[in-house]
């Protein structure tokens, strides 16, 4: 009777909290949106794997001694799991289209004003009761904006690690979302024949100029930016092994078998944070209402910035490409390439795209440096 | 409300500061391209033959290019011997 | 002349203790099962070899600073070895077999009777004089009947750390041993006639069966019993990993990498544990006729539940199958098919005995889960 | 052996507890299945083309399914080439 | 104004001291060495980067809570990352042309004089004023003459840690200029007629051998010189994972996704050790030169060592292959075999050259492991 | 300088005995090869039929020997087609 007690007083049923059961919800409604929607399946799947573990009563996953407490604190809390993540980017990353064509870069520069307008009205939203953002967690929040994931859980994990599990629902969440939010904002603010203008084709590159690029990114980010040299070192050493072809069992490892490990643990990692104090609350609202933004206003200044140097380039630029620049490679260079192709079945948007898709990496690395920085 | 005006006022002046720097930066970097990476393109450019060699090598085949697993040879001239029996060419 | 002594006090020779000689004659015995009788070589061949490493004198592998000592440490002490194994088993595994024919799970259940069984039994052994086994102690060596080394090792590390060579060696020992150990059971407790029994083809199973069974099964553990989710959420999230579809360089990932490096390193560190004040006395002779009988209950309560199911079933069960019920994955099914097609050449029990095979690691998942709330 | 007779009660109550939430917790399982799993296989059948590539998913590389690598297909033309020469067949 | 004075503050180019200027030269010259020479890159181009990004100022990737303060603690200081790469090592070496031909372990041994004197000559050179070498600097410096990577990493992370930049600088530097100091010293000591020999074939080898050779080796290791089973330990495992048979995936994964990722891991550790303090003085020059001086000493002496078995021996021995006892597996085989084919273009010494080759891992493991027992 | 002619000393002396024990090490090893090794080659030689097998299983690939995944036959089938199609041999 005894043992049968116990047996009782050891289930979940016995021991469930109202916020663990939401909580858990939350992340059966990521592993939807991971296996139905396919939402950036290979981070929401474990990510919400984690949230359900970590929220499971009695089983303290999270805490001392727990599975996802070790993950978290060993990988996440120092940021060797995202850095490694960002290795690996950089050695899939191809910088040809933008080496081909550098004044893209504007366009990657442009787009990361989603991020500095977010911060702004992340800082507005303090008017609202309930709300109440520092000035870290708005720059956390605000890297939303930026559109790469291993950035955002980096500056999060440093400036807001409480806010962490929402920031990476929001940034991951949009990033899927980049092929319905972006196309209207897009139609918008062109009109149908800047949509359909054509570019030239891109001149080769050099290996010479793959090689030296991410040596160049890196020694300006050293004199410039200091802060930002963890997440730019580790994506040019992996962009280095790439180009120079003289490690490319190493380069190999860091595309595959190192970058999925390291997923399925950032995964869990992210997904443990996702604790019903840190998320059921109206700040999480928030977030998400400020990352739709944060993503909306980079695609826009992207777009815009592009229509304002097609006007003053000699070479035609089809302004459709500057939303590529908020990053979220490469699903961002698709959706241009797809809307270019609505309006002219000959325009060819996808390699052009890739210039400014690439330069918004940079961009938001660059822009969470300065956050670092200047708030950290 | 004093409090909340000198946050605007931060976020304000980081918006700006961050702007700038973020433009500044890739802009130097666009300079960095079209000067030095430029002249490297010049001075050192791909030879021609290396080309083919080159897309061999960026295949994400862990295996030295060139070198096919005898594994693999057994199975297509197995593979080959099967799928002529099946079609009954020869 | 100093310097010539100082070196032979530093050899292994004038240092050897009785025990660590016949500790490293054990780690050679498992290097022979392991290469020239195939015994589970996977486990036993970084075991064997890291109990000949744990007992060098002055080399101090298990000591602070020492290699071993890290590995168990950081990786088995704190279960995450084992837990990292048990997700790329589950990323291996397919339920198929299992949700075609749900009532195999009957069996899986009944095998884990000789889990409890073998309890009682070593609780019985502290008649005799030299064993002296707590309630937790015996908790770990019964065990050793689920036929399931990750589970074997998670909860020795749990409940009974300086026991752990031992189980381990007899758990992987007698896994390897199945093929020997279990037809003559069978053959004892059926007749030709039931032996020649064949059963209904299986019905094809939907993807969207495969992707829920994992979230029901982790559902279940999480009402009922908390106490076994790290062992089964890992098991479900690698199999929700294969079969969602989604993130398929994941699974493949934990799969084969990751479960390799870990399998290695599992190996060595459980290997350390080896020690002759460990391992050398009487209680391990206990611990490895315990192991014995543990699977030959196991394997006669899978076939006598099998028996009494074929009577009270309308579609015919071949009691063999019954005996798949202890897992030991994939061996114990492929013994049920070899014994069957003894009896009757047209026989194929394979696909069938692989419902009770699965069913068995859910099963003994669970019964360490009791184990871990009642006695842990 | 006061103790001892203590110490088999408690084993034989956590043998009895043991099997019964064993066999309870699997029992519960198989209702899950015939019932929730079956309305879903019901309610979602697979689709019949998609029968195909989820095989090819299945199978343990690493390549997204359908792609072939260039060097295979490279080492299966050479291959090819060779297994003929070798058989004077053409 | 204060944002952009904070950000300014915060840039490298307020910060930099000459020594970090100087530093990113060096890891500047070691990546120009590993892409351009083809150095040995795959731990040159980790290492070079990892110079860099240690020096870079503000950033702190080598203060507590960095990247490479996590990796250099975790893997180097503890010994575990050579170690796994030793592993992989073992797992990648095929004994069989050893043991095929015993006799090439002599030469071997040989060429580790080229340790074992440039100690005295660490010594001596605490003559010059500013050098100020002890036994365990010596120690840690002389072990560069093993030609070995891996154990020249492990032993100067135990003797002497403040050398380990300059020290895996120099071993890496020197075998990968294997084809540029050997062959003057190998002509120099053999006449024309010495290259010419052919040699007799080697016998089969079979499976057997070559699985209890790894185990023979440990369990002499194990006898006389405990001090180096971490070393001699890890490479029979491997060895022994490659020659059973019977754990193909794991040998598979030490030789391949393992290697590469701890060698990624290690390059970037060892360069964090690359900083001005610790790189910048005049001992860095004497490491250098010791180095050298000891590549040419083991060439010199296996070669000798060879001429002498010629001229004891019945079957000729071609003089070449005892250049090869260094080790740098395979670059010293490669170049015996290709000074051979220039005096006679049938003389094929490349298997024979193998023997010397491995037999001069045990070698210098054997090498360091009396250093460490006599001087650690 | 007295300092200087007793590490020289300790240098020496580490010489000696270091090559003294690396070449005892490695001449027991030797004797251990010409006997324990040799008298297991003899022993147990190596069963000639398998080592076609053998080879295979040294290859890097980490498949089990002799299974060629479905897809690795699929892309062969589809490049002998393709092939065939490319340079008109039928
Ligand atoms: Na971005
Ligand atoms: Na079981
Ligand atoms: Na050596």
């Amino acid at each position: 009777m005894e043992s049968l007690n116990t047996l009782w007083l050891s289930t979940g049923l016995a021991n469930f909290e109202f916020g663990q059961v939401v909580m858990m919800l939350v992340g059966c409604g990521l592993l939807y949106l991971a296996i139905a929607r396919n939402f950036e399946p290979l981070l929401l799947l474990p990510m919400g794997f984690g949230s359900i573990l970590t929220n499971i009563p009695v089983a303290g996953f999270s805490e001392v001694g727990g599975l996802l407490h070790y993950i978290y604190y060993a990988g996440v809390d120092t940021g060797i799991f995202p850095l490694l993540i960002f290795m690996g980017v950089g050695a899939m990353t191809d910088f040809g289209a933008l080496i081909a064509n550098p004044k893209t870069l504007l366009l990657g520069a442009a787009a990361q004003f989603g991020i500095f307008a977010t911060l702004f009205g992340a800082i507005a939203l303090n008017a609202i009761p309930g709300m109440e953002f520092s000035l870290k967690d708005a720059s956390a929040i605000a890297i939303i904006g930026g559109a790469d994931g291993p950035t955002a859980i980096f500056l999060a994990s440093k400036l807001a690690p409480e806010l962490l599990g929402a920031i990476a629902v929001a940034a991951y969440s949009y990033m899927a979302l980049v092929p319905i939010i972006q196309p209207p904002i897009m139609k918008a603010l062109t009109n149908e024949e800047e949509r359909k203008i054509e570019m030239a084709q891109l001149r080769p590159v050099t290996k010479i100029e793959k090689i030296v690029f991410p040596l160049g990114v890196l020694l300006m980010t050293i004199f410039f930016l200091p802060a930002a040299t963890p997440l730019v070192g580790m994506f040019c050493l992996g962009n280095l092994m790439r180009e120079s072809g003289v490690v490319d069992r190493l380069s190999s490892t860091a595309q595959n078998e190192l970058i999925n490990i390291v997923t399925i643990f950032l995964g869990l990692g992210v997904g443990s944070k996702l604790s019903a104090e840190a998320f059921l609350n109206v700040e999480t609202l928030g977030i998400l209402g400020l990352g739709a933004v944060a993503f909306s206003i980079g695609t826009a200044s992207g777009v815009l910035m592009a229509k304002v140097m097609n006007k003053l380039s000699k070479t035609p630029i089809n302004p459709l490409i500057g939303a590529a620049g908020v990053s979220a490679v490469p699903m961002a260079a698709r959706v241009a390439n797809k809307v270019g192709l609505q309006a002219n079945p000959h325009n060819f948007l996808l390699m052009h795209a890739m210039g400014p898709n690439v330069a918004g990496v940079l961009g938001s690395a660059v822009a969470a440096g300065i956050l670092l920085a200047l708030v950290g | 409300m004093d409090n909340m005006q000198q946050q605007f006022l931060e976020a304000g002046t980081l918006m700006l500061a961050g702007m700038v720097f973020v433009f500044a930066f890739l802009s130097i970097l666009i300079v960095f391209i079209n000067t030095v990476l430029a002249k490297l393109a010049i001075k050192y450019p791909d030879p021609v033959a290396k080309a083919v060699s080159r897309t061999a090598r960026k295949s994400p085949s862990n295996k030295t290019s060139g070198e096919i697993s005898p594994s693999v040879v057994a199975a297509i001239s197995g593979a080959v011997k099967k799928y002529r029996a099946q079609h009954g060419q020869d």
